[in-house]
């Protein structure tokens, strides 16, 4: 059975502008209804197989974004949504403005746009899903982290 | 008691056909108007730099030594900008978006030299 | 079209000024600050029905200013976002976040 | 016999919940004008879980979370081998404090929220459940699941307000809208995901796995409204059940989510009305 | 016959050896002495307890013994003057004028009735049946385990509360003195004997609630003293009437005889009124929260063992009589109606004594409205009920009291993560607490059985309270054990302050709450089902199936093995440990985050406690103004009805 | 002890569409206290002027926020304009009006089904946005962008609209308010709904003036004012009430933003009738040099645009306060004695939007 006919999200909303914010909640809306390919927003980090990020990382939410991946089981994968999530996009200049989320933890896929489109999130999401399997081949191969105590 | 005002439309849904438009499996046809991503009719281009000077989000290099013009697709957020400074007008907004990937690369243009062309 | 109006006032003047609004019930729709060369350009706007009245003063870059939220309790927000993002130094604020409201790494980055 | 219903019901439960889980988001997905995700949905989502590292925050989540399933599970075999049905109320009950205990055994916000808000809900339901139990005794002179499913006439006979009653605190028992406050199917609750916040990997997948087991016990105890004596009963009843589920899902799909004092206090004046005026006309008749 | 004689003998060191102990007690100094004392005197309670149960077993059931009492009469008569002469002292001194006249009421008339010989004679005073045998296990062994405890405990007690002037050997003293007058209560068959014994545990109640001399604890004594000399008036008059004006000496006789004759309505109505107040029935149940200001020993044996105890006994001893009258109506409205009030009310509770107190009058609630409806089923399951009541619920006060000892908090709050902090006595409570409302422990089994009883008796009311009371029950316990089984991240385990002996008796409980949720079917066979085959004339039929017992047996296995299959189920996986979801500003350690300035704050998660709904504000007067016009009402109904 | 519970409630938190703080002392479920903090979104894009020059700095207005995105680049131009004495063509006020229309309509609609997923109506929420939707298409074919317009620009507008993309419009419009009605009819009179949204969130006309509430948080306790009176863009060409409340609770609220909803489409409808032709955008010379304040009616309220130029391309200063902002202090006041199944609704009937709020 593939892992990755179950992706379930977690979307965390970093300093976007709110664009691709609302288009992420739109993909789940009837229109695009990402559910067609199992996948459910579930709030929860540790529900989630994906992590989908929003806007960029400024210095108040850098914590926040790091505490949610690593409640997150493995394995997982980072989606990185829209310009602000890959590189800061236009505000990249701002004092309050590290850069995208790969300055904080590492982003498997980058979806671009200002902001990204439905269509570009559910091609963003389908990618992801399949690094899923693979990572999970490797996490039974041994080679992902194996039991840590974190404390 | 009105307890039940959305059954109507909840029994509605049920019998017709759904809202959803069932990409990826049925591509979708943009409206022209539809800001994807830049492209440059890269024979056209001078390489003067006002684009990239212009951009916002510095997502444009011109190298006018290498006769070069590199986007970074990553980091552009297709404002148009550019598009609107070019004074060739080599530049044009497309409706297809650039495609996610796991790496942010950089598409570059580069133009034949025209003498090659005659030879 | 309403009006539009800029008053200036000194600093030492602000809460009598501030009184006066609240007497002619004014609402709180702002305060903005602007740095200048040598301190800060500072603009309190009160709205009544359309017309906006600001409030304007400079201080220089020492200068303390007293709060208003005594009479406009909602100015806590604005008061402590000028004090963390300019580093204006206000006087019992009545939420006095001592420059956590934003938490950004460089203090006071419009200083 | 007795054996090969508990097998039969250990093997097949988990087959039915599950796809009876499917159809559930597929419909709901229709009500809502959407395509919907697969039928089997519900076995891949379990398969992934299984799959994944399970994350703990102590070492006796899983300890709570396997009582739980287990005394699911015991709960149904008791019933479908036919067993005192006061006490399958009872196992039920035991069952659910151990899920209980699991949140709260966290120590984490939203999860021990979510717990509290559990025991409120057990406390909305348990009085229908119980009144249920003793309607069928009154109707067939029995608590014993085997003697009820051989009476003569089908217990809704008797018991009519006791089935809706019984249908009402299913909408709590399922976790469906207006009652899903303790922890929700759907993304946004203000509990985040309540009870099961804290739990994930192949410990969820327990939860989920008792979850069907234990949706195809109360249909089971809705079934057993309808059974009598005659064979083609049961189809009937299976007829029931599912429309039974499908109402459910309907009615998740139409109303908001209550608070608790609304739930508690329609719960126990519904129980009131419907099942104890059933009970009392009941004993004045027989 | 030999036999018959060391019976007696038993019967009378069980009456005599606890006061006997008591005198010495309160003699001794506090030190080595009196404790070893105090461990001796339990033990050979225990000793005698048991060595009764068995021989008089071997014997056959019942024996009733003592025909002629006059001298003994007349000593009780004195020691009632006595004790009446107490309650003038301390009524005036502290200037409740009420406690004199009810005391006066009381006393007064059945001194005259004997002195002026008007009093009934004939029939045994002491009697000796399976019901007997059963309280005096109860009193036996629980009060016992409670005396040994409180050893250790008051030591402790007088360390954290200095303020509180040290009488121990007073306060020990008294606990004897209580077992005693309970051996007596059950011992006696005649009413005026058990008017006597009746009396004695009222004052003591009274000087225990008292112990600490806060005005507090002033206040409250005296409210269960004038609410329980309010019962013992009634006694009084049940034996004016039932001796001068039926010729009836004793309770047994008293019972027989109301099949036939509808005037000893009278007798039993006033009796039940007793029988309520003594077990703290709603209206009468503000005396026994008031209680729990004494030291948590005495809480325990006033509402596990003994005192409320005594009430629920004499109304199963009445149930025959209750069957299908007004008076019945009546106790099993209250008890019915008590049961779920009592348990909403626990519900706004943080106060772990309280909740207990709210769950002991619920409870007993439950108890008397089985006595009430005086079926066979229903009496099998009161009895039931009190056994099982009796151990889980002193276990529950003892580990409450022992958690204040090693905490400073009985606050339920406050138990946060004491599986951590003091996972001994955690596990004891999680037990406790377990054996209160869980399937397969004890008092669901009788919470079964009198639920089948209520149904068969078509009191569709009384099913009605049961199923709501116990969802309710339900939600207080289950937010309780959710708080102890809290695991916070780091928490020390505290310093455990438990004494041996405190310990040896929370153990010995704990093992008999599990032992008892095995044994049932054994206890129940051997004492309850000869008692209602003789009660009732009948043979007995077990309420609970073989299988329904099989299958609660396999629960309990199942318990226990439970780590194991949990083991296989996670496939052996292992997990791995992270921090607590807070909505992602976990500083780290689980129990803090950061606030809105930035800043660490701890977490706090607090259990539902919905004062508006259920706070004592909100439901306490309402429910005691109800209960007392039912009361009222039905009395004068049924008495009415009788003259 | 204490029965009182502190638990923290976001940044991060499913019902939260974005990232605002709260430290929650709860008894039971009721909120006793809630102090909040923000910063989570904030960038500091108001220092950007140093750095992109006037005309650049309307893509970073844009992204102030994607929900009134087309308000945030319109309320920064004519703030320029009226530093700088441009008058813009009236087509392009037209056009403005329009888009502006438009977005209060995905934003009401957004919002609509916000709320119904805070208050645990799923299907409800996914009917709202499914509305929703056709106005993105509207955009998509308009503008060539669903949330982020970019056809602003200081003199006018970029893009026009033809008359056959009207007329569809309208069409489109007329079909929606249909739909629209049924919807209502759901969020109004169903009496479970109602159950969740009447009596909750008191705020009274007195409090909403104190607390310096705007938008449609402010107009449903009662408050008569709409900053689209004064007349910017073609507004004052086009007849429109103010539409207000009395309750001033959680249900006048949705009431108010309802009814906007069909006073969107009316107000569409008469722009499209009376659009006049003309130019799109003048040219722009010279640089701005002076200061001025302007206020437009978002969505979610008035909102106040602060341009001070120096006459270079550099601004000096640009200071947005936003609606939200604006409307905290209110939102704190209903959390008061709030119940946590609440406590998402109320967050939402300010129709929050932390993006701006922070910038
Ligand atoms: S990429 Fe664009 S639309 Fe998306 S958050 Fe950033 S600025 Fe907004
Ligand atoms: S502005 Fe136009 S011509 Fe100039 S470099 Fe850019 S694309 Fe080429
Ligand atoms: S086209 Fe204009 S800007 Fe470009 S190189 Fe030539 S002169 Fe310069
Ligand atoms: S569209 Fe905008 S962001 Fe993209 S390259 Fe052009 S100017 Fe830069
Ligand atoms: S990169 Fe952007 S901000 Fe920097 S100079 Fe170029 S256009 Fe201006
Ligand atoms: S790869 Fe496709 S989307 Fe990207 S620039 Fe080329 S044509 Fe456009
Ligand atoms: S209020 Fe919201 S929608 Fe409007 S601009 Fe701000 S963030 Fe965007
Ligand atoms: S309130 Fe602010 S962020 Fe929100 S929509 Fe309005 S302008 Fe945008």
């Amino acid at each position: 059975m593939n892992i990755s006919k179950s992706p379930w999200l977690l979307h965390y909303d970093g300093s976007s502008c709110n664009g691709c914010d609302i288009e992420v909640l739109a993909c789940t809306t009837p229109v695009y209804d990402v559910e067609r390919f199992g996948v459910v927003n579930t709030g929860n980090p540790k529900h989630a197989d994906i992590f989908l990020i929003t806007g960029g990382i400024n210095s108040q939410n850098r914590e926040v974004v790091k505490q949610l991946y690593s409640q997150m089981p493995d394995p997982k994968v980072v989606v990185a949504v829209g310009i602000c999530a890959c590189d800061g996009g236009i505000f990249k200049e701002c004092y309050n403005i590290l850069g995208g989320v790969d300055t904080v933890i590492p982003v498997d896929i980058y979806v671009p746009g200002c902001a990204a489109k439905p269509e570009s999130i559910i091609d963003g999401v389908v990618k992801a899903v399949a690094l899923l399997d693979k990572k999970r081949a490797a996490m039974k191969a041994g080679k992902a982290p194996v039991a840590q105590k974190e404390d | 008691m009105k307890l039940l005002t959305f059954a109507k439309t909840e029994l509605h849904n049920l019998f017709s056909k759904p809202a959803t438009r069932l990409y990826p499996q049925e591509p979708r046809v943009y409206p022209e108007r539809t800001r994807g991503h830049v492209e440059n009719d890269i024979d056209v281009c001078v390489f003067c730099g006002l684009c990239s000077k212009k951009c916002p989000t510095g997502a444009i290099t011109v190298d006018r030594a290498a006769k070069s013009w590199s986007i970074k697709r990553f980091s552009c957020i297709q404002c148009g900008y550019c598009v609107a400074s070019c004074p060739k007008k080599c530049l044009c907004m497309r409706p297809a978006y650039t495609q996610p990937a796991s790496e942010k690369g950089t598409e570059t243009f580069t133009q034949e030299p025209k003498d090659d062309q005659s030879a | 079209m309403a009006e539009n109006i800029i008053i200036p006032i000194s600093p030492d003047s602000l809460l009598e000024e501030v009184l006066k609004m609240k007497n002619s019930e004014c609402r709180l729709v702002q305060i903005c600050s602007t740095r200048t060369q040598d301190g800060y350009e500072l603009s309190y706007s009160f709205g009544k029905d359309y017309d906006l009245y600001n409030l304007r003063f400079t201080i220089g870059e020492d200068a303390q200013i007293p709060s208003i939220t005594n009479i406009y309790p909602t100015a806590f927000l604005y008061e402590n976002e000028i004090h963390d993002l300019f580093g204006v130094q206000i006087k019992m604020i009545s939420v006095d976040y001592q420059g956590t409201l934003y938490r950004t790494d460089k203090k006071t980055p419009f200083k | 016999m007795g054996i090969l219903k508990i097998a039969l019901y250990l093997i097949l439960a988990p087959f039915i919940g599950g796809f009876l889980a499917g159809i559930d988001r597929k419909i709901g997905a229709r009500f809502q004008g959407r395509q919907g995700p697969p039928l089997l949905q519900p076995f891949y989502d379990l398969f992934k879980l299984f799959e994944k590292q399970s994350l703990v925050v102590n070492g006796v989540q899983d300890f709570f979370v396997g009582g739980y399933f287990i005394f699911i599970l015991f709960t149904g075999c008791l019933f479908f081998i036919g067993g005192d049905l006061l006490l399958v109320c009872f196992a039920l009950t035991l069952a659910e404090v151990f899920l209980m205990m699991a949140a709260c055994s966290a120590n984490s916000p939203y999860s021990a929220m979510g717990s509290q808000r559990e025991l409120l809900q057990m406390m909305a339901y348990e009085p229908m459940l119980l009144l249920t139990a003793i309607g069928f005794y009154i109707a067939t002179g029995s608590f014993m699941v085997g003697d009820i499913a051989q009476s003569s006439v089908s217990p809704i006979a008797y018991l009519p307000g006791m089935f809706f009653g019984f249908l009402y605190i299913l909408t709590i028992k399922f976790r469906k809208s207006p009652f899903d406050i303790s922890t929700s199917h759907h993304a946004h609750q203000e509990m985040v995901k309540g009870i099961t916040t804290e739990l994930s990997g192949n410990i969820l997948a327990l939860v989920e796995l008792a979850v069907w087991y234990e949706d195809v016990l109360l249909l089971g105890m809705v079934g057993l409204f309808i059974v009598n004596m005659k064979w083609w009963s049961f189809l009937i009843a299976a007829a029931v059940c599912l429309l039974a589920y499908i109402l459910e899902t309907f009615v998740d799909n139409l109303f908001p989510r209550v608070k608790w004092d609304s739930m508690l206090k329609s719960t126990w004046l519904v129980t009131l009305v419907a099942g104890g005026v059933n009970l009392l006309i009941l004993t004045l008749v027989h | 016959m030999g036999e018959m004689v060391v019976i007696m003998e038993m019967i009378a060191t069980l009456m005599v050896f606890p006061f006997l102990a008591a005198l010495l007690i309160a003699l001794a100094k506090p030190g080595k002495l009196r404790d070893g004392l105090i461990y001796c005197s339990s033990f050979v309670i225990v000793a005698t307890v048991l060595l009764l149960c068995v021989s008089s077993l071997q014997g056959g059931g019942t024996q009733s013994y003592l025909l002629e009492t006059q001298m003994l009469d007349e000593f009780f008569m004195v020691v009632e003057l006595g004790l009446m002469g107490l309650v003038f002292y301390y009524g005036i001194r502290y200037k409740r004028w009420i406690v004199l006249l009810l005391s006066a009421a009381g006393t007064l008339p059945v001194v005259w009735m004997e002195a002026a010989g008007l009093s009934a004679e004939g029939g045994e005073h002491i009697l000796v049946d399976h019901l007997t045998l059963i309280m005096c296990l109860v009193v036996g062994i629980v009060g016992a385990l409670i005396c040994v405890y409180a050893v250790g405990y008051i030591k402790d007690y007088h360390k954290h509360h200095t303020e509180y002037k040290d009488r121990s050997s007073f306060f020990l003293s008294m606990l004897f003195v209580f077992m005693g007058a309970m051996f007596g209560l059950i011992f006696s068959s005649n009413l005026t004997w058990i008017y006597f014994f009746w009396e004695i545990t009222t004052l003591c109640s009274f000087l225990l609630i008292g112990y600490t001399q806060t005005e507090e604890a002033v206040n409250n004594s005296f409210r269960a003293l004038w609410m329980n000399l309010l019962g013992g008036m009634g006694f009084s008059f049940a034996i004016l009437y039932s001796s001068i004006a039926l010729h009836i000496a004793n309770l047994q006789d008293l019972v027989a005889a109301s099949a036939g004759n509808g005037a000893v309505i009278v007798p039993v109505t006033l009796l039940a009124f007793a029988a309520l107040t003594k077990s703290a029935q709603m209206p009468f149940s503000r005396w026994l929260l008031g209680a729990m200001v004494a030291p948590t020993p005495t809480s325990a044996l006033l509402h596990s063992a003994t005192m409320v105890k005594a009430g629920v006994y004499l109304l199963i001893r009445l149930a025959p009589s209750l069957h299908g009258n007004l008076v019945g109506v009546m106790v099993t409205c209250i008890g019915g109606f008590t049961f779920f009030a009592a348990s909403l009310l626990a519900i706004s509770q943080s106060d772990g004594k309280k909740v207990l107190a709210y769950s002991t009058i619920s409870n007993l609630g439950l108890i008397t409205a089985c006595a009430g409806v005086g079926l066979q089923e229903a009496v099998w399951a009161a009895t039931l009920l009190l056994v099982f009541h009796a151990v889980s619920k002193s276990l529950l006060f003892l580990s409450v009291g022992a958690v204040e000892n090693s905490t400073g908090s009985r606050n339920i709050e406050d138990m946060h993560g004491l599986i951590v902090r003091l996972p001994k006595l955690a596990f004891v409570m999680i037990v406790g607490i377990c054996g209160m409302f869980l399937a397969p422990f004890g008092m669901l089994i009788s919470k079964w059985a009198a639920l089948k009883a209520f149904v068969d008796s078509k009191s569709v009311w009384l099913v009605v309270f049961l199923v709501f009371g116990s969802a309710s029950t339900l939600f207080y316990w289950g937010k309780w054990l959710g708080k102890l089984v809290a695991v916070i991240h780091r928490s020390e385990q505290l310093k455990d302050t438990v004494r041996k002996s405190e310990k040896c008796s929370l153990y010995t409980l704990t093992f008999l709450v599990i032992a008892l949720c095995i044994l049932f079917p054994v206890f129940s066979g051997v004492f309850v089902e000869p008692f209602l085959s003789q009660m009732f004339n009948t043979t007995v039929v077990a309420l609970i199936s073989g299988s329904d017992i099989n299958a609660m047996l396999l629960m309990l296995c199942m318990i226990v093995i439970l780590p194991v299959m949990v083991n296989l189920l996670t496939f052996g996986k292992e997990n791995k440990m992270v921090i607590s979801y807070m909505a992602g500003v976990n500083r780290g350690d689980d129990r803090t985050f950061v606030d809105s300035f930035g800043q660490e704050k701890s977490m706090y998660l607090a259990n539902w406690y919905m004062d508006e709904y259920f706070g004592e504000k909100k439901l306490l007067k309402p429910s005691l103004v109800l209960a007392s016009a039912i009361m009222v009402i039905l009395m004068i109904l049924a008495i009415g009805g009788a003259i | 002890m204490s029965k009182r519970s502190i638990v923290p409630f976001g940044p991060h938190h499913p019902v939260l569409p974005e990232p605002i703080h709260l430290d929650l002392v709860l008894e039971d479920e009721k909120v006793v206290e809630a102090v909040p903090s923000i910063g989570f979104i904030h960038r500091g894009l108001e220092k950007l002027v140093e750095k992109k020059d006037f005309n650049e700095y309307v893509y970073v207005a844009e992204r102030i926020c994607g929900i009134c995105s087309f308000m945030h680049g319109m309320g920064y131009c004519e703030s320029v304009e009226h530093v700088m004495g441009v008058e813009v063509p009236p087509r392009a006020k037209y056009l403005r009006t329009i888009w502006c229309e438009m977005s209060r309509l995905h934003s009401h609609l957004l919002w609509l089904g916000l709320l119904a997923d805070a208050f645990g109506f799923e299907s409800l929420f996914m009917q709202s946005w499914r509305m929703r939707e056709k106005i993105l298409d509207m955009f998509e074919t308009s503008t060539g962008g669903r949330v982020i317009f970019s056809v602003n620009k200081i003199g006018g507008v970029m893009k026009d609209m033809d008359a056959d993309m009207l007329k569809e419009f309208v069409k489109i419009l007329n079909g929606m308010e249909k739909d629209l009605r049924e919807l209502s009819r759901t969020f109004l009179e169903n009496k479970a709904v109602n159950s969740r949204l009447q009596g909750v969130g008191l705020l009274t006309k007195q409090q909403a003036h104190d607390l310096g509430a705007v938008g449609p948080f402010m107009r449903a306790s009662g408050i008569v004012r709409d900053t689209r009176r004064m007349g910017y863009a073609a507004y004052s060409d086009l007849e429109f009430e103010t539409i207000t409340s009395d309750v001033g609770d959680c249900y006048a609220r949705t009431d108010v933003r309802i009814k906007e909803l069909f006073q969107s489409i009316d107000i569409i409808r008469q722009a499209v009738e009376k659009i006049p032709d003309s130019e799109i955008a003048v040219p722009v010379k010279g640089f701005p040099d002076g200061e001025y304040f302007m206020r437009v009616e978002q969505p979610r309220g008035e909102a106040v645009y602060y341009v001070k130029g120096n006459g270079t391309k550099f601004l000096d200063r640009v200071r947005v306060r936003t609606p939200t902002f604006a409307n905290l202090p209110g939102m704190l006041e209903t959390l008061k004695g709030a119940q946590l199944a609440d406590v998402p609704i109320l967050i939402l009937t300010i129709d929050p939007c932390i993006s701006c709020t922070e910038r």
